[in-house]
């Protein structure tokens, strides 16, 4: 049986479901416990858990991921929260270079079975230090699983799985999605990290997406769909591991390929799906890998310059109507 | 020193512009008028106030997203000021930077900083430029009790008591970090903390502008002289939500009815003293009603200012080569 | 007249002429004073400038990157020293979200003339946590311009640029460069940022890249002649701004592109240099762009490891000589 | 309660060991066997033993990359450590470490680190693990004068005094950061910075090794009673540079030849005190032999060790799903 939940919803089930099942798994960040954080994704585990396994934090966050990564070396299997992906700078050295490195440079004899789950993005007017999409960054440096899901139902399984995982996750929801709805089972279950999820099929464009931009595809493809253009919208739901087979198969299927992220071009995912594409597909593909992403500037607050910033449906369509046309030079 | 009558009125016309802005800025955060973040500083202006009097225009200022009444006291116009929380190009950011970013280097403004604890090295890195210019030029920076908690906070106080550098670290305690009360994030008074870095430290009473005008004076007085920084622990509150959507659910309705009563809201306890003192109430409501009246403009001006045009976004990014 | 330096020696030259020319130029960081700064760059600084302008760091890096942003904002020109790229993680709040945004979020009323020196690299057996190489990541968030010169020349004459620049400059240096020797000439000059340098010209396959491997691809591209493979070596010194079009032009000419650097494969400037020449000249391409860079692991110390991990003249070799033929599942 | 003879011939050996281990070290260094990095500890030996002979095996411990001696002290096999130095396949980490990240959980070695500070909440975090798990176990981090001004010092140090965590913070003042004399950075006594955050703290003479494992014994009994953390100030010295090369422009041949003199050297000090004990100088003669012939095992494992191969490269960076 499955019901229609929100993503916060879905996420505060798996954490709950995973702190019922395993006593070892605590959560701690700022303001997480009675006010059960800032998008209420920790409403409820502190009367259900107690303050020793809903930690709340000074505002230290690379102290308290540092103490994270300790915990999650003896025993333990925190799941700390970054209220804001922006704060992953403050915390960079425990993530990057401890995190990431420790099992390498241990010869792997120590696991860090840690989550760091924050949220990201912008669309909401809170500026240039509250707005940013950090993924390509976790993704550049080796060592740390990269998953945004964007529904409810990847929401659930994968936190569930990252929290099982052996290695440090960093798990990047988008402050716009918590109150988007979506079904989800009734029963438990969990989703492999590392399966791209193709969320429409079609024949004639790919769509290469994750998190929120996923929905923006969909809507995409729906308008598109009625101008008879067939677009695949591929949600790569994980950057670290990537799944390229996936991400090639759809490549040399429709030949015609857009990345979308909400994230900076320069050197931001789109490059490096643009890159591994025209390496392993060259003679598959119909024309270039097009990109649709933020533009490289600081995301601004007043609303009509952040849609101009950050990538919008009629960018997607553009790029599409691009492939689809023989003119190289459109896009 | 203390304030003479007409410098308290001038505090306390100040004060008054501070509530009047925050309390219409909520208004247009409800109207859906601003968009993104908001975190009044209304209960708080006694701190904002005080301090930026005993500066002068060419000081140097940092502070946070709850800034707004600093930036304001600072010299801020606050139509600039509004005009950027609703993201309008007549903004003193031309709407770029939003409610956390009021930025004006024309009165010393460095920057409202929405990462808790940066505007301290940034404001002891504007007090060493001072210093090393031969100017005597002091640097003040604003932030909260849970800051104190931040390695930004660490790092920049020890940076300011290593090098002796002019700058006044303020900290508004007004106890709580976002919904977390302090007392659940440090085990001594943050003073405490300050001092081991070696600065002297003064506590005050954060709601009474008088006393706030005075240890900043001091501490102004001992930075321009070059003998380095102070750590100042200002005692108040925030009488609305965190941010705008706080559901408050930390704090009884009792707890925030007492702040607001005559003997601790720190317009009331001015305008008290201001009685007291015999200024007139006539005199005073003239000043209400200048007050309010310019909030009003001051919402016009802002309502009927533009969103910058498209063609902006690639400004303002990069200096071009002279 | 030209004399031939050292790498370190041209750094220290234009700090010098910089810090003479101009009495707002300021340096300051760790151990930089009396000692002369751990690869030797700021030698001899103390003694003609004292210690004001020369101002020995706690060891505080998100403090005084911080420090020196507020100290830009209001008169002077701080160049700080980063000892290592690696620790710009515990800078990375003062780098990213105050000197990459400050001007934007100040809506152009602040400038941030600041140049954040640093080195990078592997290759000494450092290990994972000092031998990073971090300018994908510098070069992805927008508002700070990076720059990564190879030789003595072009070091002295863009660090110099750099500290007349307005705007905030990541400097990078390698570690295996300082003791590195060429020509630079006696007189004053400097070098414009943002321009690219063919390094050697050639026809059949452009090699691009920037830092220590522009040494590692000269010497390919000498052994390469003897084949009678006519290589291209174009040095983009610096990132931000890119130079597009040399970067375009040297592609449209060969065809054939591999780009080098010692950064990791995800997301670095390789991806964007392939996804920019295959958006922008796809039909000029006689073949994919390829990468040759490190491997996707923290780099080990070893040293057998570290010389896997890291590119090689042979891997940059066989990249070329997979160009060159017609089997494109070559490399 | 004090080292009884036997006892302080075990922490003699373990100091010998460190000194010897070190000194081989450095020959292998400049024989070029070693690469990259080495920041040797010679003249630190009695923090490494004193403060070690405290802790139970299966207690945590986090050190920088001058850890070698406590790394030795808590019982890593010196053979792994001196072919990781060598970057063998038979090292602690396998050679992909090196000097600076020994590592090996099943002694409660979390691990050196090469980022100053960063060792410090990582052993909160395992305090915190301890703690939470119900065990008795305890942590300790080592770190230097230096780190003091390290945020990442500030934070951790917080975390355990509000949390009031089973860690020891025992900082090593060899009264220089690299090159720098500590008193360039800081303006106040380490201890006295420690002490803010609401911890008791403690001086010791770092080179006594009875006096460092009773004050760390005493601090050991605090944390496993549940009583939280303590700051421990050890004063020490090294002998060497700070790494292979470093010219010591910093400081006089008469400060280094002064430490390393009968009354300061911690070894000389413990040697005087065995035979003050009435141990004799043959036993110690035996004791020193051995350590020696163990070191010359050591070089010659490593030596004989194989690098890793290059099919190693992908191996111990993800642990694969069970
Ligand atoms: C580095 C960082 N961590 C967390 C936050 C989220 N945050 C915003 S305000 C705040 C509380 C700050 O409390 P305090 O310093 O007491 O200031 P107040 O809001 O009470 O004025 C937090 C945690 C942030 N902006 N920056
Ligand atoms: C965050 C960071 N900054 C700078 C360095 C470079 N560095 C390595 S050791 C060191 C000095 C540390 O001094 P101290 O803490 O006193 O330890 P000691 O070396 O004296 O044992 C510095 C600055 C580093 N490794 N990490
Ligand atoms: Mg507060
Ligand atoms: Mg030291």
């Amino acid at each position: 049986m499955m019901r229609e939940i929100y993503y916060n919803q879905a996420l505060r089930e798996a954490l709950h479901e995973e702190m019922n099942r395993d006593p070892c798994v605590f959560v701690m960040g700022e303001d997480i416990g009675l006010y059960g954080g800032v998008f209420k994704v920790t409403e409820g585990l502190l009367a259900a858990f107690g303050p020793q396994r809903v930690r709340e934090t000074p505002i230290s966050e690379n102290g308290f991921v540092g103490a994270a990564v300790g915990a999650s070396m003896t025993g333990m299997r925190p799941v700390v929260e970054l209220m804001f992906a922006d704060f992953a700078y403050v915390a960079a050295d425990s993530i990057f270079n401890q995190a990431a490195k420790m099992r390498s440079m241990s010869g792997g004899r120590v696991t860090v079975p840690l989550v760091i789950r924050t949220q990201q993005g912008g669309g909401r007017g809170n500026g240039a230090q509250h707005s940013q999409s950090l993924e390509a960054m976790f993704a550049h440096i080796p060592g740390i699983k990269v998953v945004l899901p964007s529904t409810p139902y990847d929401a659930k399984g994968l936190l569930k799985s990252a929290i099982r995982d052996e290695n440090p996750v960093v798990f990047i929801e988008h402050k716009l999605l918590y109150s988007t709805r979506g079904l989800v089972p009734d029963d438990e279950y969990t989703l492999p990290i590392g399966q791209a999820d193709i969320k429409r099929p079609g024949s004639d464009v790919t769509i290469i997406t994750y998190s929120r931009c996923v929905l923006q595809a969909l809507a995409v493809a729906t308008q598109l769909a009625e101008e008879g253009i067939d677009v695949e919208v591929l949600d790569l739901r994980s950057l670290v591991p990537l799944d390229r087979n996936s991400v090639l198969a759809s490549a040399r299927k429709t030949g015609r390929v857009v990345v979308v992220h909400e994230a900076h071009r320069f050197c931001g995912v789109g490059a490096e799906i643009a890159a591994l594409i025209q390496e392993e597909a060259w003679d598959e593909l119909h024309a270039p890998v097009r990109r649709v992403t933020a533009k490289d500037v600081p995301i601004p607050v007043a609303p009509s310059l952040e849609q101009a910033v950050l990538p919008q449906e009629h960018d997607i369509m553009a790029a599409v109507r691009c492939l689809m046309s023989d003119n190289k030079n459109c896009s | 020193m203390p304030l003479d009558t007409p410098q308290l009125l001038a505090c306390y016309r100040t004060m008054l512009l501070i509530r009047e802005f925050e309390e219409r800025a909520v208004k247009l955060y409800k109207l859906g008028e601003i968009k993104g973040s908001l975190h009044p500083c209304v209960g708080q202006e006694a701190t904002a106030a005080g301090a930026c009097f005993a500066l002068r225009r060419d000081d140097y200022l940092t502070c946070t997203y709850r800034g707004h009444g600093q930036a304001l006291a600072k010299g801020l116009d606050p139509k600039e000021a509004m005009a950027e929380l609703l993201g309008k190009v007549t903004g003193c950011s031309k709407g770029k930077g939003g409610s956390m970013h009021f930025t004006d280097p024309r009165v010393g403004l460095l920057g409202e900083n929405a990462i808790v604890g940066a505007g301290v090295p940034i404001a002891a890195g504007a007090a060493l430029s001072a210093h090393m210019r031969g100017s005597d030029q002091v640097a003040i920076t604003f932030f909260g009790d849970g800051a104190v908690n931040q390695g930004l906070f660490a790092e920049g106080a020890n940076l300011a008591a290593v090098w002796q550098l002019p700058l006044i670290l303020f900290c508004e305690n007004n106890q709580y970090s976002e919904m977390t009360p302090i007392t659940a994030t440090t085990r001594t008074p943050l003073h405490v903390r300050a001092a081991s870095y070696g600065m002297p430290t003064v506590e005050v009473d954060g709601n009474d502008v008088e006393a706030v005008y005075e240890v900043t004076q001091a501490a102004v007085t001992r930075a321009r002289a070059g003998a380095g920084p102070t750590f100042i622990e200002a005692h108040t509150y925030r009488l609305l939500g965190h941010m705008m959507g706080d559901t408050e659910v930390y704090r009884t309705k009792a707890e925030v009815a007492e702040w607001r009563g005559e003997q601790r809201d720190p317009i009331k306890r001015t305008r008290a003293a201001l009685l007291a003192r015999e200024v007139s109430s006539a005199t005073l409501a003239i000043i209400e009603a200048a007050v309010v009246a310019t909030i009003n403009e001051v919402e016009q001006f802002a309502r009927a200012s533009m969103l910058p045009d498209v063609s902006e976004v690639y400004e303002d990014i990069w200096v071009a080569a002279a």
